[in-house]
């Protein structure tokens, strides 16, 4: 069900909801984008571009205590987190972020639901504002889906330029939230509906072809052992930017910090890019930088496909434009893409042969 | 060594958090050749001097690595104060030599940070100087108290709701 | 706010000392009610946390058959282990599990079974082998092979000479060359190699086997020479382990968590895996 | 092979480095390559990439221009290239004093190294991976530093030498650094405290700086530490604070001012600054000054009876 909002309604609405409940939104942070906490609508930057850091970290934060606990006599005493139960509303959020989120939902819903990243999720409304401008390194359309991409977001709305935006309803999230604000939301024209879905296969059109999703997989399923991963590896440095930019990237690791009898469990961010993220007392299964590599283009390709059908990248470009290095797993695919084009000039040669 | 520090810091501060009025905490390290016996030669001699100091006793200045002032305040210290012997009589010979060099420039790191300098200290304490070692605290617990508790290192209210302690 | 990393609470009964860095804990539940409705199966494992030092995985060693209580042998090895053996009596822990599959009791009924275990790694075994001995009968002959460094090493005694004792398990001990003292009455030498010795009838047999990798291959291989298909080897696969519930995403070897796929496997299933580990 | 060749091209470089890999004088070549990086619309962006060449072919690869900002040297004490017997490495001035402290802490061997020095006048800055026309960061404190003793240390030690500054105008450095040392010195304590606990406060600990830094080859580096664990792994304030003093302090008497951690930090800290400071402390504490000679004794690890003590009661 499409509707229509102009500008000046959106910043009312904001303005209203500001008060009720945590309203987050891209912000400017000393020349950084990032995605922040707002107090009032003028600090919402809607100009094009994707945030520095995704917005992973508002449902999965670099650094959170999981529980406290306090050593006494009589043995130890947990005492639990508050309930994340805060309203919250994203708004400005990408498509690509949004369909991230989407796609880390599996994961943390895999046998064992993950209570605090769901109950974050479920208390937040997401407005997402898709992509009329794509950055340069973006490459969505890659990874199968576009910067018009509905899932993922409640409410996704499109700058029809005009100082009116498209909002197209996805989930009962964004019924409500449109029920409540109903004198904002206008009917549609056919024409304006027109103009959007022209809008978008105008950009839609200029961005990258698709990644041959099935024959990567194929290609990466029988090559685990292949001399190209240490080409294609050789100079990372192993740090930990593209994981912790990426939005799809959920590692993380559970210290202890103890303060003499009291002190807390804390879930951080890690990388797979580290060394000592699978070093065991016994040994070291990936010693070399480019093995570590690999398990990121591996996991994100092949093995999260293998366990939840979806692609772990959802081509946001940020691990491109930020290594220090120059790495670029979009390139990397392509340059397997190429891999898997002569191999099947191998087998078609083959059969023609025999 | 560094849940020494942290016990440290811990007993000084269960101590001192007894009675209302805050009263500076800090940690001491002290050579064990000199400085230590300085400090037990004050006791024996009945030298009154400030209580709000828990020493922890080292081979020689030189072994106090930065890391060690560096965590006496991220667990909760307000002052730290570093003795060792004079220049020339250091039991390993060039130990505070290299202490020196090490002090002059993590005292320059520190003020650069914005840590107020009041907070840290170092001397050069004698066994024999009882008296020295007594004016040397009064000074450095006066300085600190100038200086205020030490609130810098709680972790900001973003990432985390604070360390919930006792 | 429960969640699913929030271990819940154990106190340790007892300790025993089972070698001179391995200890087995036996610990009860703080709360009555999961006293009653924890169960787990033979091969499964459990994060312990010692609080303050951080959490550590471990197979629980005692068998499911055993009511009201759980044990893990811990060998001291790095910060977590070297804090749980300096603990004492009466102190809590926490533990979450049971987490991983578990040996496939009912494909092994009324099989020979074959337990090939080296060092610690006989914990994980002793469990299946008391729920095994527990109904003895659904089960053909039972041989057990365990190796050690050195007798000071060997982890169970107590239990050895139980199994020994019985007529219905062919029990051999070993330990490496060198380890032996003057009243051994064992085989010494290596696992894989004394293996060779024993009559092993692949026809119809489990072999499990588990042990530091180096004599997991070894043995494996010795397997595969006498004949046993790659589906009949079990054995448990061991890799560093954070949340132990597939979340943190590190113990994967291929697409397959060793934490939720493993850590049981059949040699044919890690036949089947990159050689990454 | 101590052929004193100095001053030729870039592509008589490329035969001489060709001829060096045919006979196998030469295992393995480090310099700047460029890709070509497709881009949403389409088009193709050129970018600089750190190059590793070990067969003839790849040599024609290797290029020197604006846009060759990284500091190879970082690769030379990683586990990836310690078995490369012979390596050729294309070194700016500010890269070639982090091999002298390399070599005055025994961490390479410099008969294993053909240096290729590049007579630099300035690189480009990136930001989020597109050239921009301002200097880099690195580049502007650089050149307020003295530009002579830099071109005279580069005649000496390296073996072959560019003597061509890489081709198009010397970009504008326009946009002084936003915040410069002496406008932090000049500060009351209490606002550098409040600068500091902010920026440490973005950090991610993603440890780019740390990865990309040549000096910090430790093998286990001791905030990885867990026993003992001195430092939270956490990246809260105080371990944020605790990690970067500990570098800072690791790297004091040692960094060179190469610039690189604060070129790719994620989160745009100031981390030169403190690297800056030190600097200046230790030159005007002790006349030291880093990376100038690779056999004086670091800093650290020699005094003098009247060091100046006048900061000890």
């Amino acid at each position: 069900m499409d509707t229509l909002i102009s500008k000046k309604d959106l910043d009312r609405i904001i303005d209203s909801i500001v008060e009720t409940c945590q309203v987050f939104a891209p912000v400017n942070q000393e020349g950084i984008k990032l995605f922040q906490e707002i107090q009032s609508k003028d600090q919402i930057i809607w100009a094009d571009g994707n945030c520095h850091r995704s917005v992973k970290e508002i449902f999965f934060p670099i650094t959170e205590p999981i529980f406290f606990y306090k050593k006494t006599r009589l043995g130890v005493k947990i005492d639990p987190i508050q309930n994340h139960n805060k309203k919250r509303v994203l708004i400005g959020i990408r498509p690509c972020d949004a369909f991230a989120l989407y796609v880390m939902d599996q994961v943390f819903t895999w046998d064992y639901n993950d209570e605090l990243y769901l109950a974050l999720r479920k208390n937040t409304v997401i407005i997402g504002l898709s992509c009329v401008r794509p950055e340069p390194f973006c490459f969505c359309t890659a990874t199968n889906i576009s910067p018009f991409e509905e899932r993922g977001s409640d409410i996704l709305l499109t700058d029809l330029g005009n100082g009116m935006y498209h909002s197209r309803i996805i989930t009962e999230k964004g019924t409500a939230f449109t029920e409540r604000f109903k004198k904002y939301f206008k009917e549609i024209t056919p024409e304006q509906e027109l103009k959007k879905e022209a809008l978008a296969n105008t950009v839609i059109s200029k961005m990258p072809a698709p990644f041959p999703i099935a024959d990567i997989k194929s290609w990466l399923d029988r090559n685990f052992g292949h001399p190209i991963w240490e080409e294609l590896g050789l100079g990372c440095i192993g740090c930990g930017t593209c994981t912790y930019l990426c939005p799809t990237c959920h590692c993380f690791d559970l210290t202890d910090e103890n303060r003499g009898y009291s002190g807390q469990r804390r879930r951080n961010w890690d990388s797979c890019a580290f060394d000592h993220f699978t070093k065991m007392a016994a040994h070291q299964p990936r010693t070399f930088q480019w093995q570590r590599f690999r398990q990121r283009v591996m996991h994100k390709f092949k093995y999260y496909m293998d366990k939840f059908s979806h692609l772990a990248c959802v081509g946001c470009g940020r691990c491109r434009a930020l290594c220090p290095v120059g790495k670029d797993i979009y390139q990397v695919i392509r340059a397997i893409q190429k891999e898997t084009n002569c191999q099947n000039q191998n087998l078609k040669g083959a059969k023609k042969g025999k | 060594m560094e849940k020494t520090i942290d016990q440290a810091c811990r007993s000084l501060k269960d101590e001192l958090g007894k009675d209302k009025e805050w009263r500076p905490n800090i940690i001491a390290f002290l050579c064990n050749w000199c400085s230590y016996a300085g400090a037990d030669l004050a006791g024996t001699s009945r030298l009154k001097y400030n209580s709000n100091v828990r020493l922890i006793r080292v081979p020689c200045s030189g072994k106090v690595d930065p890391l060690f002032i560096l965590r006496a305040f991220a667990d909760g210290a307000d002052g730290v104060l570093v003795s060792g012997c004079h220049p020339g009589d250091c039991h390993y010979s060039t130990g505070n030599y290299f202490a020196r060099r090490k002090f002059a420039l993590l005292k320059r790191l520190l003020e650069f940070c914005g840590l107020d300098e009041r907070r840290i200290h170092f001397s050069w304490v004698s066994a024999a100087e009882g008296g020295k070692w007594s004016k040397v605290v009064n000074e450095t617990v006066e300085a600190v108290h100038k200086a205020g508790p030490f609130k810098g290192l709680e972790p900001h209210e973003g990432s985390d709701k604070g360390d919930k302690d006792e | 706010m429960n969640h699913i990393y929030q271990p819940s609470l154990m106190r340790i009964e007892s300790i025993k000392e089972e070698a001179p860095d391995v200890k087995t804990f036996r610990l009860v539940f703080l709360d009555p009610v999961l006293r009653q409705t924890f169960h787990f199966q033979a091969g499964q494992f459990g994060e312990f946390s010692v609080f303050g030092e951080g959490e550590a995985t471990f197979c629980i060693a005692s068998s499911p058959t055993w009511q009201g209580f759980i044990e893990c042998s811990v060998k001291m090895a790095g910060k977590v282990t070297q804090a749980l053996h300096r603990m004492d009596v009466g102190e809590v822990l926490g533990f979450r599990g049971p987490y991983g599959n578990h040996f496939p009791m009912k494909q092994m009924e009324n099989k020979d079974l074959i337990f090939v275990a080296g060092g610690i790694g006989i914990a994980p075994l002793r469990s299946l082998i008391w729920n095994c001995l527990g109904s003895r009968d659904r089960f053909g002959k039972i041989t057990i092979l365990y190796g050690a460094r050195s007798v000071a090493d060997l982890v169970y005694k107590d239990e050895l000479d139980t199994w020994e004792k019985r007529h219905d398990i062919h029990f051999t001990k070993t330990v490496d060359p060198g380890g032996e003292t003057e009243d051994w009455n064992g085989r010494i030498g290596f696992v894989p190699l004394v293996m060779r010795d024993l009559e092993l009838d692949p026809r119809n047999a489990y072999a499990i086997v588990c042990g530091p990798p180096i004599m997991i291959k070894f043995t494996i291989q010795g397997l595969d020479a006498m004949g046993f298909k790659p589906d009949k080897i079990i054995t448990t696969l061991e890799m560093k382990m954070k949340c132990g519930l597939g979340k943190c995403g590190r113990c994967n070897i291929g697409h397959i968590y060793v934490c939720k796929d493993g850590p049981v496997f059949t040699f044919a299933d890690i036949q089947a895996l990159p050689a990454e580990f | 092979m101590r052929a004193r060749i100095k001053v030729i091209r870039m592509n008589e470089i490329k035969a001489k480095l060709k001829a060096l890999l045919k006979n196998a004088e030469l295992d393995l070549v480090i310099g700047y390559g460029e890709r070509k990086i497709p881009t949403s619309d389409g088009s193709e962006i050129t970018g600089i990439c750190p190059l590793f060449v070990t067969r003839e072919s790849g040599i024609d690869g290797l290029v020197w221009n604006r846009h060759c900002v990284h500091n190879l040297v970082t690769y030379l004490t990683k586990k990836e290239y310690k078995d490369y017997k012979k390596i050729a490495i294309f070194v700016k001035p500010c890269d070639l004093k982090a091999i002298y402290v390399l070599c005055q802490e025994n961490q390479i061997d410099r008969q294993r190294l053909l240096i290729i020095g590049l007579a630099c006048n300035g690189m480009i800055r990136e930001k989020m991976g597109i050239s921009t026309k301002e200097l880099a960061g690195k580049c502007i404190t650089c050149r307020e530093s003295s530009e002579g003793a830099v071109a005279r240390c580069q005649k000496e030690h390296t073996d072959l030498m560019i003597e061509s500054t890489p081709e198009g105008s010397i970009p504008s450095s326009s946009e002084k650094k936003a915040l410069t040392l002496e406008d932090l010195e000049k500060m009351s304590g209490a606002d550098r405290w409040a600068f500091w606990q902010k920026q440490f406060q973005k950090c991610l600990r993603c440890y780019a700086c740390r990865a990309v830094c040549p000096l910090c080859y430790c093998e286990q580096c001791v905030c990885d530490m867990s026993q003992p664990q001195w430092i939270e792994k956490s990246p809260h304030l105080k371990g944020n604070f605790l990690f970067h003093l500990v570098r800072a302090f690791h790297l004091t008497g040692r960094c060179i001012g190469c610039g690189e951690c604060e070129r790719v930090c994620p989160m745009g800290l100031p981390l030169t600054l403190l690297n800056q400071k030190m600097i200046k402390e230790v030159k005007d504490l002790y006349d030291y000054e880093s990376g100038k000679d690779p056999e004086q004794a670091p800093v650290l690890s020699q005094f003098r009876v009247d060091d100046d003590e006048s900061f000890i009661k």
